[in-house]
């Protein structure tokens, strides 16, 4: 068990119904913890998304440590 | 410094222009994204722009690091704004200063490019009509690709 | 009223950019020609630029208006200085705005290429030698080809 | 014999000595006045020089006409 915090942004922000919160989770992987949230909270589909862990992208494969900030990054439209 | 930045506040590219000014410089070239009126056929009336600043920051600095090593430029930064944003608003700004045009205007291209598909910022855009939606988010039905989403 | 001008005084390009707005535009470039403290290895210390105005405003304009026709763009202004110019001055300024950036590069990139080789104006520099000359005029007995100068 | 006004600018200016002259001539095209002139003042060496006839771009061919003016125009250096 690791405990995390998580912040969302943008369509998953308003989706999710807040910015941040923290967790504590079984998942190893980021790509675990984003299965276990879709599971909650049913991610819309959004198309690629990518994910970040204490500031710096990351593989989805990355494994999870107790104290990561993890961020998931729906298609960006700056500009 | 960084070469990249966020802004809050409405601003003005000549605070940021000055920034790359260089008497070895020949060539200045800049991009701005203005909000216009109009996307893919509808009426907008204003937008929102969110980041994630502490990878927006990194990673539009990393965007101008790679310009400077492609390109045989002078000075270079980008501003890119957050927040409500009207019709006309400067949503972007890019500003590379250079001994010959050419480099000026293939690092200017390159950075503006690469900070609109890598660096985390969202659009929203919100309609004429009354409703909104997030730029490159809304994913209809026969648009979805099966497993698009990770992992 | 034409798309291009010259100044005999200094100028901002604020006051220009405010002519290029426009509620569909999401893209403006610009390009800005300074007068940089080198050239071919020399150092150079102020410019003078000499202008054929008549000639030139209608040439400038239809370098420009030849960017409208080529480009999908909705508005265009190129101005030159004129008279003498000191280190990082500014020499001349292209603005370009469209809806997409493809274009508003693209056009930019026309009128200042077309600018610098059609449009009469010539250029001298001072050195910090103390001489000067100008410049694609001063051809060494090795560069003249034979029966270059007409008819 | 036409009656012609003609500006220097630039190289050919300072190499004159003065910005403009009234000339009567018996050339009947733009290169004929040019080869005049450019016997008078033995012109520098300057690379492709065109001709502008009342603020237009002409053909060295163009035809002289009285009260015409013509512009000597050196390579351009603009930008």
């Amino acid at each position: 068990m690791v405990a995390v915090q998580i912040e969302y942004f943008a369509v998953l922000r308003e989706h999710v119904g807040r910015a941040r919160e923290d967790l504590t989770t079984t998942a190893t992987t980021v790509g675990q913890l984003y299965a276990e949230l879709d599971q909650r909270y049913a991610f819309p589909e959004v198309g690629r998304v990518k994910v970040a862990v204490n500031d710096e992208f990351r593989d989805w494969t990355a494994p999870l440590k107790d104290g990561d900030f993890v961020v998931f990054i729906p298609p960006v439209a700056g500009g | 410094m960084s070469h990249f930045g966020f802004s809050r506040e409405p601003f003005t590219p000549e605070r940021f222009r000055a920034l790359v000014a260089d008497p070895v410089a020949g060539g200045y070239a800049s991009f701005e994204g203005w909000v216009r009126n109009h996307n893919e056929g509808r009426g907008v009336i204003r937008l929102e722009y969110e980041g994630y600043e502490a990878l927006g920051i990194k990673e539009g600095s990393r965007v101008v690091a790679e310009a400077f090593e492609r390109f045989p430029i002078a000075r270079a930064h980008c501003v890119h704004r957050l927040g409500v944003l009207d019709i006309g608003d400067l949503a972007v700004w890019v500003g590379v200063t250079a001994a010959h045009r050419d480099a000026a205007f293939a690092a200017c291209r390159y950075i503006i490019d690469e900070v609109k598909s890598r660096v985390p910022i969202w659009k929203k855009e919100h309609y004429a009509e009354g409703d909104s939606g997030w730029i490159n988010c809304e994913v209809r039905p026969a648009d979805a690709p099966a497993g698009s989403v990770p992992p």
